[in-house]
């Protein structure tokens, strides 16, 4: 099980603070993936950003269970 | 010594509380970049703002941000603190201090840092309107 | 409205009162420059600084610039407030603030202000150092 | 007689707030001319401006008894 924290726009979309997924472990692009496919909102905003263990994290990174995990969409700060 | 002070509030920023953490006897030149909550943005009416943080990585992001400045310019210390919560109109949301010995690095830096703040801190402003409220910069 | 604080002052500045007279609900930006007295120029110490000014020709000097700083700048406020007379380490010689809807203007005009106040406002320093004192500047 | 402020290191060559000079009008060119004269030190600083008028002028400017002239050594505030 992977759990995604949801900030922001995502907070909203997914409509919780945080997303399940019953996976072990899939990469950063295959979580994106499954986030529009689970949720076609996402396409609708400017795009989101990865962050694995509080790195902005690139699409071929691996994720894996222990992992804190979190989408980041557009940051509005300042 | 400390040269970086780092921090996420929800409680209302001191402008002279950076100012007291960056002075120092060695440095002339202190810049200081205040940003408040304006009552409009693109003609509508704003009545508050509301700051999301994923406030680990939110700091990590920010004390990044102060260690790009020590090491890009001549900088002797420097304040990146933000606002989380609810902020009013004129209400203080950031506040960045730079002390340097020399006033032109001191104005590049500050520059630096709420530039690069607004581009890679998970911070997510939620504008309320008279009539509504969005997330700022979220959609096309 | 009042766009412009233009001040000499006997007794200790405060960035707060420069802050809260440019601070306006219409601007999100606001940029400050805080000059203070360091210990050290040039490997001499220095102990404190005298600041003589020819005093309503300063004044004139510094209204030109904020002037020039509000025609060449998209800015909304401007606080130039100077120094006169003993200042002591650490103390405030001068500060800048500005209100700008945007940042970059905000920035440009503060640096402006203090780069041109450096030239052309009447002021002198004597720095005093703990074996004598000069009048910066004036010898080649 | 024309009256003429001194501020900072001009002050301290002149030795006093004021320089009065015995002439009811003169340039600005003069009058810098008749300062390197009575007081040879000007030479060893950077030079100086006139103000008239708390105005900085140029060396054609003329100046009669009732403006209020000073002289402006290299300023150094802020």
């Amino acid at each position: 099980m992977i759990k995604v924290k949801c900030f922001g726009v995502a907070r909203e979309i997914i409509k919780s603070d945080y997303f399940e997924l019953n996976r072990s472990d899939l990469s950063v692009k295959e979580l994106r993936s499954a986030l529009y496919e689970s949720h076609p909102e996402f396409s609708m905003i400017k795009g989101f950003m990865i962050a694995v263990n509080q790195e902005y994290a690139t699409d071929e990174m691996a994720i894996t269970a222990n992992d804190e995990v979190a989408i980041i969409p557009p940051v509005s700060g300042g | 010594m400390e040269v970086k002070s780092i921090k996420i509030s929800d409680t209302p920023l001191s402008i002279d509380d950076a100012y007291q953490f960056v002075q120092d006897v060695s440095c002339g030149g202190n810049c200081l970049f205040v940003g408040t909550v304006r009552n409009k943005n693109k003609g509508k009416t704003v009545t508050h703002l509301n700051f999301e943080t994923y406030e680990p990585m939110a700091l990590k992001e920010m004390d990044k941000i102060a260690d790009q400045c020590l090491e890009k310019f001549e900088v002797k210390k420097i304040a990146i603190h933000h606002r989380s919560g609810h902020v009013g109109l004129k209400e203080i949301a950031v506040v960045i201090a730079v002390s340097s010995p020399h006033r032109a690095d001191g104005f590049m830096a500050c520059q630096y840092a709420i530039d690069t703040l607004k581009e890679t801190v998970p911070i997510w402003k939620k504008e309320h309107l008279e009539d509504g409220s969005y997330w700022v910069g979220a959609r096309p």
